[in-house]
């Protein structure tokens, strides 16, 4: 197996997933191609383990680490368009504009 | 033939309903069949009844109705002296004590054309159902009722069918067999007529 | 390596299959017009990835994104969604118009094109070795070797992401509780 | 050796016990000290756990642990009074190892010395007095349990940074002392402001910790230890050329600017009067013996490093300048108060500056000794305002007024803690701050030059208006007719006894330290590592202790002139006019008609009427317009303090926000708008780098 | 006498708080058809995740006109319809009427009727219970005291089929009395002609059974935690509301008011010669609800065993017209049925119709405090809730 | 033989000769069982004697019926949910050993795979419940849901004692574990249960019972609240699926449990490496799958449900703390002896 075919795959699922962030008007789905490209990371990180020949799997912790932090990331995050849904009675990423105010 | 009932079965019962009557400022109090009716005028209907459930202990509610009395009348028998019948609609409401089973009938008099009462809602919450189905039957209006949909008829159904005016539908295709349910059956038989003597003969 | 070579190697044809499945419902999440079906392909391209962990021989990895975001992370969102109250059927308002879409679209294919040409360019046509003894078992990594790693090597980050996770825990819910009501408020008196 | 079994438990689960120097042993009391910060602590927590199911709801957990502190502080103290007591011991809790200025190791220690002791004296008599009245006063509160909790926590954060034998316990403790300032001035944090207040003082806090912080690491980079005896032994043995006296300036400066912060010293000052939104135990507390005095002590910790003219003997010229400052300044604001406990805030902002304004004259006895007579009679003064808000359920002394009669003991003791603060003559106050004003001067004659000589002016002016303000106080609260609503009536025996009990102390501790014939309190604090270096007076100077005391009576006289009669009258300002000057306008006939019949009638002539108009208006005017003056000056500085130092930085603000509203011309606000632009440069900025 | 604990209300608010997410509120409809709704009951409940905050029962589902159709029937007629109000209870609801019919005309029921209506009536109580003992535990889930409490009204039912031929619908009072067995005369003296043979020892028999299952239900099921856990402190109703909203019966007496027709009020049986209690409940939570009921089963037990010792040998009937006309008159009788109080307001204006029959139904009053007492409940404790007011839609709609 | 088709075989042996017999048997003990609770007989006629055959007979009338999809169902979702809470119970039988030899694939974290598979179902629950298009479906769906994240933590953590204790994720370790494990020196060896983790064993059948939404916890489909809860629309051959997968996920916990607490196909007083147990292991462990079975058989038929507030209560008042504090048990003695 190539590296690069991991590689490759890993960038392809990044930009959908950056496509996603652009273009999703919804929270929830932007969090959701945050996802995607996280998962992107996931496939180089262990690709780059298993290329690397890394004794102490580096890679493959630091893969469970960004998983872990996805989690916490989900967590705040689904809480925070919670808190907004709340707020606003909208998921619409348009209406968060609080930063233009 | 059948004696009339006695008038006064317990003069403790007379008394009981005369005082609460009394207490109570009714215009008039009747007291037959161990039930006690106390007249109240539609005015004072839900200060009466506050004033039996705070003072006389009252505290019960029972439930809460109405009558027709009407010359007009489709289905049923008719009263026995239409003519002298006064046309109005009798509100009833029953209330009585938890503490010795005592209770009352509380009846305010309406008008049959427009009849309207306070509600009592205020005093007895659970007097909401019994005057929305008063409402949808009879078609008196109670001020003051927060809900005035229909309990039990469809939302589409017109018509009061308590009231004596209102036919049943039924009736009107069909006459009802009970007309000729109490005549003596057309091969009655001897046994019965033995029934027949043994009671007619004793009263 | 030639392409007929690199089709011969059994492993390709499951990547192949992964890959497509992968590439397929990741285009499907961000462009479906429905927010439950978005997060039921993200279930199957993650279990993708997870397949692809598993070829890569990272099975502790592969398994912890099974746990992790399909047992913890996507329920959450589908509960978050539901309880929100997800409609049924098509939604308009879920992407951006034509307008932004475009755009997006030539800087995220650029993007993939310069990572793309960057790796292509420092990896060729490198191949991944097979692992050093010791490390690996039928190609497998050992899960008690990652678990030494993180405990030994990783530790401070270990029990950094832990207190992170744990500082997520509390801020969810915080954020998403309500607030005191007046009458709560009003309830205790004030005396200085 | 090491003497109580409880410690001999201790040491030997905690192994590493390092009993670093014993220059002087205390003997199994000194060495098991460590409880005095660690069982506040502890019972800290257990109040909150259990608190509301132990008898008085954690009351009495509160006052034990208090209680305990206190007879251990006394009898700390009395042992050092004795013989002197130098103490350090210390258990290691962590090697960390290695790092870029040497071995650092995490310590937690407690120093039994004459300062700490007298922090340990202070915090647990006054604490315990305080929390005695605290179960009166908080008696229908709803977070009663809560309340106890925060403010035992409060009384060890600062035992912790007391008993610090090193400059990272020290943070440690002032941190504790922040955060649980920040619960108990919020304690009542359904109102918004008390929540803003709470916040105000923590941020203002913050501000200056990091001026602690880089000073902490300067130090602690220089030295290579963050331990004090470390520290002031390199200063002891200076040469001159150590890295610590290269930077010892911007140290001392910075770790004056954290003791600036805690200690309320102007500008830094403002949460302090924000502050009183706590509950007045709470002010009490704060104000007498926790946290602002936190300043000064680190000040007293550190000062040989202030002292060393190789040092950071520069910044004393700053330190010195801001008390004056803040004394004077802070005096004047109280005159225009309402809020009494605003007025006792700002009396104490300037009692602080007395403090300070010492330390900068070098005077490490006065300054410490007014802090530790202070902390009697201010606690006293609170909780004396306690006990009347607690009766009147206001704090506005506009709602006061005649309590004299209501409230007997509360006036009393009242009255006694006012004349200790304005330096009565055999009250703890006067030797206090005489011991002050003869350490100024003593500077100004010893290289203090101009500088000390001004303070030293202002210093007197400052006792003048502390009796003026504090004569104000008095008359508008406990004599006059009473104008509020409530039906006010002596509070309940749990809050008056601890005010006759600090009123002792108000009383009697200036006995500690009277120049020339005890040296109680000189020699206790002298028990040091490092010898503090000061110079304390050894006899009574007698002018100054009169031009002082003169000071207080002509502040009490002149307020005495102004606020006897009727409140109700005196606070309308319109009809103020009217009773000062109606009396001299009718003292002037008197005296015309006094002169007229006796004397001028024989000389008629126009001097009779010059002497006279000079007398009804020149000299009335003077004296009429010094109260203005002052209270018109009181009333500048408080504008200037609202209008001048919040409008540069409202300026600031809307500078920041006319900016930025010119750029958001340039932006739309949507997150993803942004995000394509970075991406869009990424992919740029790879290609460019790809092609160049 | 009885106290009601305040700290049964706090445990209802407590169960309320723990689903505190915010989500956005739902429109249930429970019902016409469903489950834990005892026929045709539609609840309009709106939601928040699993808190009800509004309930808008729907009724009517099943009404009839009883009330209308009285109004051109002969009064033994009408009997057949009201063994129809609550069927659970069919025996239960002649016994009133009809007393109302023989107060009207003044006479004076034989003993043996009298012993007869009261012991039928208990059956039914008996019966009627235990059909809320086998429904209620499986509202919460629980299936096999169903099938453990049916088993034994199986025999009740037998006892109820031996006198009157009928299982759910006697219509076996007769003015004046009760029905005669199949070819007897009405002044029968043999014993043996108006009860089927070996009742007593029948009787006796049956009551042994309930009492098993009495005993089987407290272990299974009033002593289980889950169940006590779904049940203590759910549904709490304090006796101003319970007499507010007419509340009556075991669901009264579970709300702490001591009050049971059978010892207070018109008295048209002889409950007076026997000795049994009246259980009162204490916090009027559903489990009390329950308890009240369980306790009731084996009063009605006692009196059944002493009525079947007791009864008098004597006529069945009084001496009554072949057409029976009453005069006119109002009157208003009550007694109590396993649901409440059930009474009948007849106006007669003579003649063999009635002017008008009012039917007090307890059902009807019982369930009216639902959309008070279901408000800010739980959906689960809604289920709990209305299982435990243990109402017939048949009584409810007439 | 090359791994992978060994794999598929040794998958599909399992599961078709082991794991759908067992299912159709302990479905059919299920109804005689209830039946003679209730004092009934239960099925009688299918098959001849017994009934036996009743399960199939109800399999075959299922797969008769008409598989509805309600107009407001997304119909893919709907359709693909049965399938998903399937695939989630069948793929654990992967790892469970029924003998020394007699295991799909003995990963080495072996429990961890385990429960990562078995969330997959919390996810076809959900997909049924929203998908139907109906409110009960969906708040049955939501309940399932946070019932399943909320009891999951407690299964962990017990299971995390066990492997403390046994030093191993992979089941067949921990079964020869218990074979090894020493009581106070002697020679006498006995299950987890008896020793060390009857707590653990305690809160593990506790959170299966929640997993498996069975009595008390059977709240997402409580009959009398939400008629079906997410299985309301459900019908023919997909209703089989989640009924299938209900029972076959009773037989995978009942495994895991058995493996995991009662030592699995070891029996006391053999050796862990007789090649016996191959023989007579799988026989041992489907007699404790029965017993376990028969444990939750008795729960369901004798108590009521819970309320989904106590059930929450429960798991995050007293299940999470008591497993804590048996992981800090079980690990001071591991460090210990």
């Amino acid at each position: 197996m190539l590296i690069n075919q991991f590689l490759l795959l890993g960038a392809a699922l990044f930009s959908l997933g950056v496509y996603g962030v652009l273009t999703r008007k919804n929270a929830v789905l932007v969090l959701l191609s945050v996802e995607l490209m996280l998962a992107a990371v996931n496939i180089n990180l262990v690709a780059f383990d298993r290329y690397f020949v890394d004794t102490e799997a580096a890679g493959q912790v630091f893969a469970l680490f960004v998983i872990t932090v996805a989690a916490a990331e989900v967590g705040i995050g689904l809480a925070i368009v919670l808190l907004i849904f709340r707020v606003r009675k909208s998921a619409n990423v348009d209406e968060f504009d609080l930063m233009k105010l | 033939m059948i004696e009339p009932p006695s008038e006064v079965t317990e003069t403790s019962f007379e008394s009981y309903a005369a005082e609460l009557g009394e207490s109570l400022g009714a215009e008039r109090v009747v007291a037959r069949h161990d039930t006690v009716r106390i007249y109240v005028d539609s005015q004072d209907w839900v200060q009466t009844i506050q004033s039996a459930r705070d003072n006389a202990g009252l505290e019960f509610f029972s439930w809460l109705s109405a009558i027709d009395w009407s010359r007009d009348v489709a289905v049923g028998d008719p009263v026995e002296n239409p003519e002298e019948l006064e046309e109005r609609i009798e509100v009833i409401c029953r209330l009585s004590s938890v503490e010795n089973g005592d209770g009352a009938h509380f009846v305010s008099v309406l008008d049959i054309e427009k009849p309207a009462i306070d509600s009592l809602v205020p005093v007895f919450a659970g007097a909401e159902w019994h005057e929305r189905e008063a409402t949808e039957m009879f078609g008196i209006s109670f001020t003051g009722l927060p809900n005035t949909d229909h309990l039990y008829l469809p939302d589409s159904f017109e018509g009061n069918p308590l009231r004596k005016s209102y036919a049943l539908l039924a009736r009107a295709v069909k006459p009802w067999p009970g007309d000729v349910d109490v005549e003596a059956m057309p091969d009655a038989s001897g046994e019965q007529d033995q029934n027949e003597e043994q009671t007619m003969g004793e009263v | 390596m030639i392409l007929t070579d690199w089709f011969t190697m059994p492993e390709n044809f499951v990547y192949s299959a992964i890959g497509v499945t992968m590439l397929a419902t990741a285009y499907r999440v961000v462009t479906t017009r429905n927010v439950v079906h978005a997060v039921l392909h993200l279930v199957a391209a993650l279990a993708a990835s997870a397949a692809l962990f598993l070829l890569l021989g990272a099975e502790f990895v592969a398994w912890t994104v099974v746990l992790v975001y399909i047992g913890a992370v996507i329920v959450l969102f589908l509960f978050g969604i539901m309880i929100t109250r997800a409609p049924l059927g098509v939604e308009t308002e879920l992407s951006h118009p034509r307008r932004i879409r475009i755009p997006a679209a030539i800087v995220s294919f650029a993007l993939f094109l310069v990572i793309g040409s960057t790796m292509v360019g420092a990896f060729k046509d490198d191949v991944i070795e097979p692992a050093p003894q010791g490390t690996m078992e039928f190609g497998i990594t050992r899960t008690a070797d990652v678990g030494q790693s993180i405990f030994q090597r990783f530790v401070i980050p270990f029990e950094v992401v832990s207190v992170l996770l744990l500082a997520a825990l509390i801020g969810a819910i915080v954020l998403a509780r309500k607030d005191p009501t007046e009458e709560e408020s009003e309830a205790t008196g004030t005396m200085r | 050796m090491i003497g109580t079994p409880i410690f001999d438990v201790f040491s030997t689960l905690l192994a590493g016990v390092n009993h670093a120097s014993r220059f002087n042993d205390g003997g199994a009391l000194a060495a098991g000290a460590w409880m005095i910060p660690v069982v506040p602590m502890v019972m800290a927590f257990l109040i909150v756990f259990f608190g509301k199911r132990s008898p008085w709801k954690g009351w009495v957990m509160a006052t034990g642990t208090m209680l305990f502190v206190a007879i251990y502080g006394m009898a700390l103290f009395l042992m050092n009074l004795v013989e002197g007591i130098t103490y350090q011991g210390s258990v290691w809790l962590s090697d960390v190892g290695t790092t870029a200025f040497g071995v650092l190791n995490v310590e937690w220690g407690w120093m039994v010395d004459g300062l700490s002791i007298m922090m340990y004296f202070l915090v647990g008599v006054v604490g315990v007095l305080i929390f005695w009245y605290a179960r009166g006063y908080m008696e229908d509160d709803v977070r009663y349990t809560w309340f106890f909790a925060s403010f035992t926590l409060f009384a060890g954060g600062m035992l912790v940074l007391v008993s610090a034998p090193n400059l990272i316990q020290l943070i440690v403790g002032w941190e504790l002392v922040g955060v649980s300032s920040y619960l108990l001035i919020g304690h009542y944090w359904e109102e918004h402001q008390n929540s803003s207040a709470a916040i105000k003082a923590f941020m203002t806090n913050k501000v200056a910790d990091v001026g602690l912080f880089v000073g902490a690491i300067i130090i602690g980079v220089s030295v290579g230890s963050f331990r004090f005896s470390e520290i002031l032994g390199v200063v002891e043995g200076e040469s001159g050329d150590s890295t610590l006296a290269k930077y010892a300036f911007w140290a001392g400066l910075a770790i004056f600017i954290g003791a600036m912060g805690k200690s309320a010293q102007f500008p830094l000052h403002v949460w302090l009067p924000d502050a009183m939104a706590g509950p007045t135990p709470v002010s009490a507390l704060m104000h007498a013996a926790t946290m602002v005095t936190a300043g000064v002590y680190l000040i007293g910790r550190l000062f040989p490093f202030y002292m060393n003219d190789l040092f950071a003997s520069d910044v004393r010229t700053v330190i010195i300048i801001v008390g004056a400052a803040t004394l004077l300044l802070a005096g004047l604001l109280a005159l225009v108060q309402d809020d009494i406990k605003r007025v006792l805030a700002y009396s104490t902002l300037s009692q602080l500056g007395y403090m300070t304004a010492a330390m900068g004259a070098g005077a490490y006895t006065a300054g410490l000794f007014h802090l530790f007579t202070h902390g009697f009679f201010k606690a006293l003064l609170f909780l004396g305002a306690g006990s009347i808000i607690h009766a009147v359920h206001s704090n506005n002394m506009s709602d006061m007024g005649g309590l004299r009669k209501y409230m007997p003991r509360t006036f009393w003791t009242f009255l006694i803690g006012s004349f200790a603060l304005a330096g009565i003559f055999p009250l703890a106050g006067f030797w206090s701050k005489d011991e002050i004003l003869a350490s100024i001067q003593y500077d100004a004659s010893h290289g203090g030059g101009a500088v000390a000589s001004t303070v030293l002016v202002v210093a007197i002016i400052g006792a003048f208006v502390t009796a003026l303000y504090m004569t104000r106080t008095v008359y508008l609260t406990f004599f006059g007719k009473y104008k509020g609503d409530a039906h006010p009536h002596e509070s309940p025996k749990t809050m008056t006894l601890p005010m006759v009990g600090l009123t002792i102390g108000a009383v009697g501790l200036g006995a500690l330290n009277i120049p020339g014939i005890t040296t109680w309190f000189t020699d206790s604090l002298a028990a040091r590592f490092v010898a503090p270096g000061d110079h304390h007076a050894t006899s009574i100077e007698w002018v100054l202790a009169i031009i002082g005391t003169a000071a207080a009576l002509a502040g009490i006289a002149l307020g005495y002139r102004l606020w006897h009669r009727d409140a109700a009258i005196q606070r309308d300002r319109d009809t103020f006019r009217i009773p000062v000057l109606y009396p001299l306008l009718e003292n002037k006939y008197y005296i015309d008609d006094f002169y007229m019949g006796n004397i001028i009638r024989p000389v008629r002539g126009p001097l009779a009427r010059a002497v006279d108009w000079f007398n009804s208006h020149i000299i009335d005017s003077v004296v009429n317009g010094a109260g203005y003056l002052a209270r018109g000056l009181g009333k500048t500085v408080y504008l200037f303090d609202q209008r001048g130092i919040d409008g540069v930085i409202n300026v600031s603000g809307f500078a920041a926000s006319f900016a930025g509203g010119m750029l958001r011309l340039f932006q739309t606000g949507r997150v993803q708008h942004y995000a394509i632009m970075i991406f869009a440069g990424t992919v740029f900025l790879v290609v460019g780098l790809i092609i160049f | 006498m009885t106290v009601i604990d305040p700290t049964v209300a706090m445990h209802l608010s407590e169960a309320a708080v723990s689903v505190e997410l915010e989500t956005a509120d739902m429109t249930i409809n429970i019902g016409p058809q469903h489950p834990s709704t005892h026929g045709v009951l539609r609840l309009v409940a709106r939601v928040d995740g699993e808190r009800v905050h509004d309930v808008n029962p729907v009724i009517g589902y099943m009404h009839r006109g009883y009330e209308k159709l009285a109004e051109v029937r002969t009064y033994a007629q009408i009997t057949a319809l009201v063994n129809r109000i609550d069927w659970v209870s069919g025996f239960a609801n002649e016994v009133a009427f009809i007393s109302a019919v023989e107060k009207l005309m003044g006479l004076e029921v034989p003993d043996r009727a009298k012993y007869i209506r009261l012991i039928l009536t208990e059956l039914t109580r008996i019966s009627s219970h235990l059909v809320f003992m086998s429904s209620y535990p499986l509202e919460l889930g629980a299936t096999t005291p169903l099938m453990h409490a049916l088993r034994e009204r199986e025999h009740v039912m037998d006892l109820i089929e031996g006198v009157t031929g009928g299982r759910f619908h006697p219509n076996f009072n007769r003015v004046g009395g009760v029905k005669p067995a199949l070819g007897q005369g009405a002044s029968t003296k043999k014993m043996s002609q108006d009860l089927p043979a070996g009742f007593l020892q029948a009787t006796s028999d049956a009551m042994d059974q309930v009492a098993g299952v009495c005993d089987d239900l407290d272990e299974l099921v009033t002593g289980n935690e889950f169940f006590q856990a779904r049940t203590v402190g759910v549904g709490f109703i304090p006796r101003e509301k319970a007499l507010e909203y007419g509340l009556s019966g075991p669901n009264l007496r579970a709300s702490g008011v001591n009050f049971d027709l059978r010892k207070k009020g018109e008295m048209v049986l002889p409950y007076d010669d026997f000795d049994f209690d009246v259980p009162i409940g204490s916090n009027g939570d559903c489990f009390d609800r329950y308890v009240v009921r369980l306790q009731e089963i084996r009063q009605a037990m006692k009196i059944v065993r002493q009525a079947v010792e007791k009864i008098p040998a004597g006529p069945l009937q009084a001496k009554v017209p072949r057409i029976i006309k009453v005069p006119s008159g109002q009157a208003y009788v009550r007694t109590e049925n396993p649901k409440g109080e059930m009474g009948y307001y007849i106006v007669s204006e003579g003649g063999r119709i009635p002017y008008r029959v009012k039917i007090r139904s307890a059902s009807f009053s019982n369930l009216s405090i639902l959309p008070w007492i279901l408000e800010g409940a739980l959906v689960p404790d809604m289920v709990a809730i209305m299982g435990s007011l243990d109402f017939v839609l048949g009584d409810v709609d007439r | 033989m090359s791994f992978w088709l060994l794999l598929v075989i040794k998958v599909g042996v399992i599961v078709g000769v082991v794991v759908m017999p067992l299912v159709l048997g302990i479905i059919f003990g299920e109804l005689k069982i209830s039946a003679h609770m209730q004092s009934r007989i239960g099925p009688y006629f299918a098959g001849g004697r017994f009934g036996w055959a009743q399960p199939l007979a109800d399999g075959l009338k299922f797969m008769q019926k008409e598989d509805l999809v309600p107009d407001a169902a997304d119909s893919a979702v709907y359709r693909l949910a049965p399938y998903v809470v399937l695939m989630g119970t069948i793929a654990t039988f992967v790892i469970i050993p029924f003998g020394p030899d007699l295991i799909a694939r003995d990963l080495d974290l072996g429990v961890f795979y385990l429960l990562a598979v078995s969330s997959l179902g919390t996810l076809g629950v959900l997909m049924a419940g929203w998908s139907s298009g109906n409110k009960y479906s969906l708040i049955g769906g939501l309940r399932a849901a946070a019932q399943l994240i909320a009891y999951e933590l407690p299964m962990v953590l017990a299971v995390v004692a066990v492997a403390i204790q046994a030093g191993t994720l992979s089941l067949n370790g921990i079964v020869e574990a218990q074979a090894t494990t020493e009581l106070f020196g002697l020679n006498i060896h006995l299950p987890y249960v008896i020793i060390g983790q009857g707590l653990g064993f305690a809160i593990f059948t506790t959170a299966v019972l929640a997993e498996l939404s069975r009595i008390p916890f059977d709240m997402p489909i409580a009959e009398s609240e939400l008629t079906m809860g997410y299985l309301t629309e459900y019908s023919g051959i997909r209703f089989t699926m989640f009924f299938l997968g209900e029972y076959a996920g009773m037989i995978a916990f009942a495994a895991i449990g058995a493996t995991l607490y009662l030592g699995g196909w070891w029996i006391p007083g053999f050796s862990a490496d007789d090649n016996l147990m191959n023989f007579i292991g799988p026989l041992v462990l489907i007699g404790k799958v029965l017993l376990l079975a028969f444990l939750f058989i008795w729960f369901r038929w004798t108590w009521p449900r819970l309320r989904e507030d106590q059930l929450q209560t429960l798991a995050w008042k007293w299940l999470i703390p008591l497993s804590l504090f048996n992981i800090v048990v079980t690990a001071f003695f591991k460090v210990v002896f």
